[in-house]
């Protein structure tokens, strides 16, 4: 339900033509909302002063943010967070799929892992997260194949497989999959329980019933806090110098900040490209929304 | 317009090479952590975005080829570079400044001394006086070595029954100098490399002081070792003995413009004042 | 209009509902055009006519919970939504619409009942926030509608534990705890299954008997003849046939309704 | 739906009483799972080698996370995160409400104020965010309501206003409330819109259908993801430092870890303590699930 | 039994369903009390009764939408669900599961289509998923079977887009293209304006005429009457009376049939 579709108190048309065909249509004063108005000059007034203010304030250095907002290490390191953002959100999304049909499960053990995972992930900071993924490789040099009290049976070198991009994109990805798994779980929890049984009536298999028949449906709860999500992801990312990995837009601008002794510019510089991102991620939400909508938001059943 | 040291004619010392640990001399590679977010000390240089560069770094390819061997000078979290000293990096070599209770975690080798320096907005405007810090306010790094010595002084001022030293404890010591140049903290005060540097950059914003009392001495700065590795502990030592009598050492501070951070003679887990 | 024919219950002959040359348009569909109705007190009108003529929307239109496109809605004597100031229509505040509202009680096919709170507070819910009634009077109130419709001993029931036809009685509880001088039911049956019918047409016959003005929307032909005193079919969102409800099923004069009521009789 | 209730074929029945009254129950063998117990067995074994681990590994220095867990500072530091995680809540919620009745409001202007304040809030990361309510009092050394090119009316010096503690609520508060938005407006048209209709047919004001109709419904879909949001928070807390604010949890830990220069069982008492409140946030948010599902979950309702 | 008298449509006189002393526990509630029932291939089954009598109950124990709690069913000869060994019910593989439900379709009361798939795509839905048939060949089988239903015109559209009685019809078309050789259908009318009700019904009564065997349950007995050739009352979790529905409607044995049927009728 759209609240404003819906109330026609406030469905007060503008002025519109004022005859269809042979009806003449009632000519409709809409009410005056003065005080609104006055709201309205006052956060328009306010916005401006303040952008003036910021636009002439010495101390936001708009010399040096032109300068380096299009820099070759700045550009990487958006290319390299839209990465980072992408492929933890992968790792993500498909660990939290997984947690949810282990919570569904029957098997108490698959159950409890699943609780505990969310748990744990949720519960400790992802700073802490990503430093011990970093340190992964010195707490346990070798991941090793061996029994509980005696010899290695197999063995491999951490260091070769826990690469710094590794360690950042599956410590973002392991994170995540946990807060995106209670999304999950409560989109999954809106289908109405008809579409499963009407998918069993016909002899699909539960693999399938997910996939084709569950998930669908369970997109349209789910995209919204995923995009809150996924935009998350996007600033999160500045923290994998706990990594340590050293590509990312966050960095590259702290670098130079560090050098130059000015924050303020290139945090302006590091917010004008999140800020582009993040618009760009909204549209993609936009269209995500629609097509997970189609028949069923876009168009709306009559309700009686 | 960063100094380029050139470590070409330095000469690799085989007796001490030979001292190396077996993994180090076998990787021929000398790896060291470092967190590159504090010019001039370290920083990622404005060519490419990536290579490190400063006094540290100077200091470090120094003695890799005093070893005979390369750098791999690495950016690092300090959260991220204690924990793995002896397994991921070598040595840290970050302007780690010596305190007791660090030498509890890790093994030291001093290299460098540090004298303070203030940092007011330029023309002075608040009328800051080193001589009278009791109820300034003073923009700081969190958890520097400069904020240990503000708070003995916060100390005695209580005591002489004055007002406090009001601190503003910031992440990045680039944010404490912001807040003194935008008029939100009377000065700010750290390593003279650092605030010189600072000051350099800010294009006339920003005036140093020369520090008094308590805050007019020097503190002394060490190279970093796990501290299980007494053997590597004590090679690193005499490189960077070596390096000073050679005056390698005083060159590269030379060049860098601190000529008061050379040190007569590197000690392992010198004895320091707290 | 032939609802003349048959003697108002009630008194007083006022007009209850008038509506002048309704139109709706959404957007380019026509859903109501130009329909003219007067239900006076006491009557009991009801509306019969094929899916998509425009029954609900009619009803709607009286409870302003659509906004019309042309035309005037009167209930009880007073312009619905609206103050007309030289041929213009004022939109009124709110709060007046609010008002006027609470004159009329609707009930929906989908019952709607508030699915968050119990059989007993969703009768309480119009009178002590919209009336402002304390809380302990309020719900003796309810309690006795519950009774009233039969449903004394759930009144601490979330709706999803009771039948569709215990939820509609709810439905028709509440509507009648606001007091309203009119009550719209629109389809109150049709999402019942056919034993439970009858227990909320024997609620509503009961309204009827009280001498409650009411206007029924219905599929349910023989209870439409059985209650109703002005039957009104609706074709394509225009009133093609009124009258007294045996004269209109007995001897229909339009083919329309003749070709509807061959099909559902 | 609860996926793992409506499946049938996953319903098996543990050994159960074999019959009920007259009635001889069918004797229902199981399936076995060979599969699933040698996955349970391998995750088990993992998760014990990796607790040995840790429990023995020296880098962890469990003698220093034992001495300093219940240090006063920390638990100050616990206290004031806390208090911080409340205060941040109960503004973006405050504002998040307030955005998504502007969000359907038909004043335009109002409705693009909204959109506005989600997507810059949205875009920009919370640590700038945070930094600028910092400088704030700095940039902006008094507020005063004057004519925009004339003298002030009323001044106001903004430190007196924008103190650490209030920079820090207001930074990670507005930055919340943009994530917040989302998640209501998604809660929002989650509802059925006859509830609406219903409750306007009752005479029902604007304010109050939101307040008794709307909201404790929609409350059902909006708990998760604000108990994921909320958690969020609580970790978000750590970037206060950018005010500058010094009383949190991770800055009371990152200063003992900076002098003793240990950082990891510093980091694992932060840890110890965000998991801990988390655990706490988590047996409220399942109290809440259960408290707003009343009528609706508790007592499930036959599908056809 | 009696269904015997009328004679099967298929000269294929063997059980297509089977069930044996079904008993169904929900929790404490007793749902089905020991249900025997034999429905014969080509023959027309349908089960009337009370509200919460357990006909539902008894169509989803067939199709394995819920577990049994007590008894046997079978479905085409094939024990549903279990295979048996030493009186032990050893739980199938819900691949196996699977293979069985797709041999009965079933159309359920709220129709239940797939809201994200257009008409043509929720009956391609089961051939393309479950039986691996090529798109194009699903199509075409599809656009064929809504074309038998009557609703060729409007395989693009979604559910959503469509009345109740289209919706129900493509729900049938979606059970029918899986082949199945029973159908089962739950109160697939009761859902629907009366206006509606008859498109549906024509559907069910073209499918009974071609052969194929049936279950249904519904409330409209006029119906049941014409196209049923076996009749089932039930009530209380217990078949109470079964046979021919001339007789069980004309001439009902059982006093809670008679009460039941005064009520209906
Ligand atoms: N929100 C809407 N948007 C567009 N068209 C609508 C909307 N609501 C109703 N209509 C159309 O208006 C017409 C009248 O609808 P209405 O619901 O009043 O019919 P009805 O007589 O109540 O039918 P039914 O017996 O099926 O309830 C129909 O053609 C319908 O499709
Ligand atoms: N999931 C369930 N949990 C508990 N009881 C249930 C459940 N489903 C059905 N029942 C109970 O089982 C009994 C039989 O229900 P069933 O739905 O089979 O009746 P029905 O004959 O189909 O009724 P109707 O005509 O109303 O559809 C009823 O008493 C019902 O309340
Ligand atoms: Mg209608
Ligand atoms: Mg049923």
């Amino acid at each position: 339900m759209d609240i404003e579709k819906a109330a026609p108190d406030r469905l007060v048309p503008t002025r519109q033509a004022d005859r269809v065909g042979a009806v003449k249509l009632n000519e409709v004063v809409p009410r005056r909302h003065p005080g609104r108005w006055v709201a309205t000059l006052l956060l328009l007034w306010l916005a401006i002063s303040f952008a003036q203010n910021v636009a002439t304030n010495e101390n936001f250095h708009w010399d040096i943010f032109a300068q380096y907002v299009f820099a070759p290490q700045v550009i990487r390191g958006v290319g390299w967070t839209i990465l980072l953002t992408v492929a933890a959100m992968a790792v993500a999304i498909s660990i939290a799929l997984l947690l949810v049909v282990m919570r569904g499960s029957d098997n108490p053990i698959l159950r409890t892992c699943a609780w505990f995972w969310i748990w744990f992930f949720r519960g400790t900071p992802v700073y802490t997260q990503l430093l011990f993924w970093g340190l992964f490789a010195v707490l346990f040099p070798r991941i090793s194949l061996s029994l509980p009290f005696g010899g290695e049976i197999v063995g491999l070198d951490t260091k070769m497989l826990v690469t710094p991009a590794v360690a950042a994109i599956v410590g973002l990805g392991f994170n995540e999959s946990a807060y995106l798994a209670e999304i999950f779980r409560a989109g999954f929890n809106a289908i109405d329980r008809g579409q499963l049984e009407a998918a069993q009536a016909l002899g699909m298999r539960q693999g399938r019933i997910w996939r084709r028949i569950l998930l669908p449906q369970a997109m349209r709860v789910i995209v919204p806090p995923t995009g809150n999500e996924t935009i998350g992801m996007l600033k999160m990312t500045s923290l994998v110098l706990a990594v340590p990995f050293t590509l990312d837009l966050m960095f590259a601008t702290n670098a130079i900040a560090n050098r130059l002794y000015l924050p303020v510019p290139l945090l302006l510089v590091a917010g004008f490209w999140y800020l582009s991102i993040t618009s760009l991620l909204m549209v993609g939400q936009y269209y995500l929304e629609r097509h997970f909508g189609k028949g069923v938001d876009t168009i709306r059943a009559r309700t009686e | 317009e960063a100094p380029n040291f050139n470590p070409d004619k330095i000469t690799t010392d085989p007796a001490l090479a030979a001292k190396l640990p077996e993994h180090i001399a076998k990787a021929g590679v000398l790896v060291v952590g470092s967190d590159t977010a504090y010019a001039p000390w370290e920083y990622i240089s404005e060519k490419d975005g990536k290579t490190p560069e400063g006094i540290d770094v100077d200091i470090a390819e120094a003695m890799a080829k005093t070893l005979g061997l390369k750098l791999d000078f690495r950016t690092a979290a300090f959260d991220g570079i204690l924990p793995a000293l002896g397994a991921k990096y070598d040595l840290g070599i970050s302007a780690f400044s010596i305190s007791n209770e660090r030498l509890k975690a890790v093994n030291f080798v001093s290299y460098s001394q540090t004298g303070a320096l203030w940092a007011v907005k330029a023309g002075n405007p608040k009328a800051f006086k080193p001589d009278e810090l009791c109820g300034r306010n003073v923009a700081i790094q969190s958890g520097s070595y400069f904020q240990r010595l503000l708070q003995d002084e916060s100390q005695a001022c209580v005591s002489a029954g004055k007002p406090e030293i009001e601190m503003i404890p910031f992440a990045t010591q680039a944010e404490a100098l912001t807040r003194v140049a935008a008029d939100g903290a009377d000065a700010t005060v750290s390593g003279s490399a650092t605030i010189g540097y600072a000051a350099k950059q800010s294009n006339g914003r920003l005036q140093t002081m020369r520090p008094a009392g308590k805050l007019g001495g020097f503190g002394l700065n060490g190279i970093a070792i796990a501290k299980k590795d007494t053997a590597l502990t004590e090679l690193v030592a005499e490189v960077t003995n070596k390096l000073i009598v050679d005056g390698v050492y005083k060159e590269i501070y030379g060049m860098w413009g601190i000529d008061d951070s050379n040190i007569p003679v590197a000690e392992i887990n010198p004895k320091v004042k707290d | 209009m032939n609802a003349i024919m048959t003697p108002p219950r009630s008194t007083d002959a006022q007009p209850c509902v008038h509506l002048q040359g309704i139109h709706k348009f959404y957007g380019a569909v026509h859903a109501l055009r130009g329909v003219d109705l007067t239900i006076k007190r006491g009557e009991v009108c009801v509306a019969i006519g094929p899916s998509g003529s425009g029954k609900s929307t009619l009803l709607r239109c009286i409870n302003q919970l659509e906004q019309i496109s042309a035309g005037r809605v009167f209930v009880l004597g007073e312009l619905a939504g609206y103050t007309e100031i030289d041929g213009r229509m004022h939109v009124l505040a709110p709060r007046r619409v609010a008002e006027q509202r609470r004159r009329t009680g609707m009930v929906f096919q989908r019952f709607n009942l508030f699915p968050h709170m119990t059989a007993i507070e969703n009768v309480m819910e119009g009178p002590v926030q919209v009336k402002n009634m304390p809380r302990a009077e309020a719900r003796e109130n309810a309690q006795a509608l519950l009774k009233r419709v039969g449903l004394a001993e759930l009144a601490g029931r979330y709706p999803s534990q009771l039948s569709g036809g215990q939820q509609q009685r709810v439905a028709i509880a509440r509507a009648l705890a606001m007091e309203p001088e009119v009550m719209l039911f629109d389809e109150p049956t049709s999402a019942l299954d056919p034993e439970l019918v009858g227990e909320v047409l024997d609620v509503i016959k009961d309204l009827a008997k009280s001498g409650m003005t009411m206007m029924l929307v219905t599929h349910e032909i023989g209870f439409a003849r059985e209650v109703a005193n002005h039957l009104v079919f609706m074709d394509q969102g225009a009133v093609v046939e009124e009258g007294d409800p045996r004269d209109v099923l007995n001897r229909p004069s339009n083919p329309r309704t003749r070709a509807f009521l061959s099909k559902v009789l």
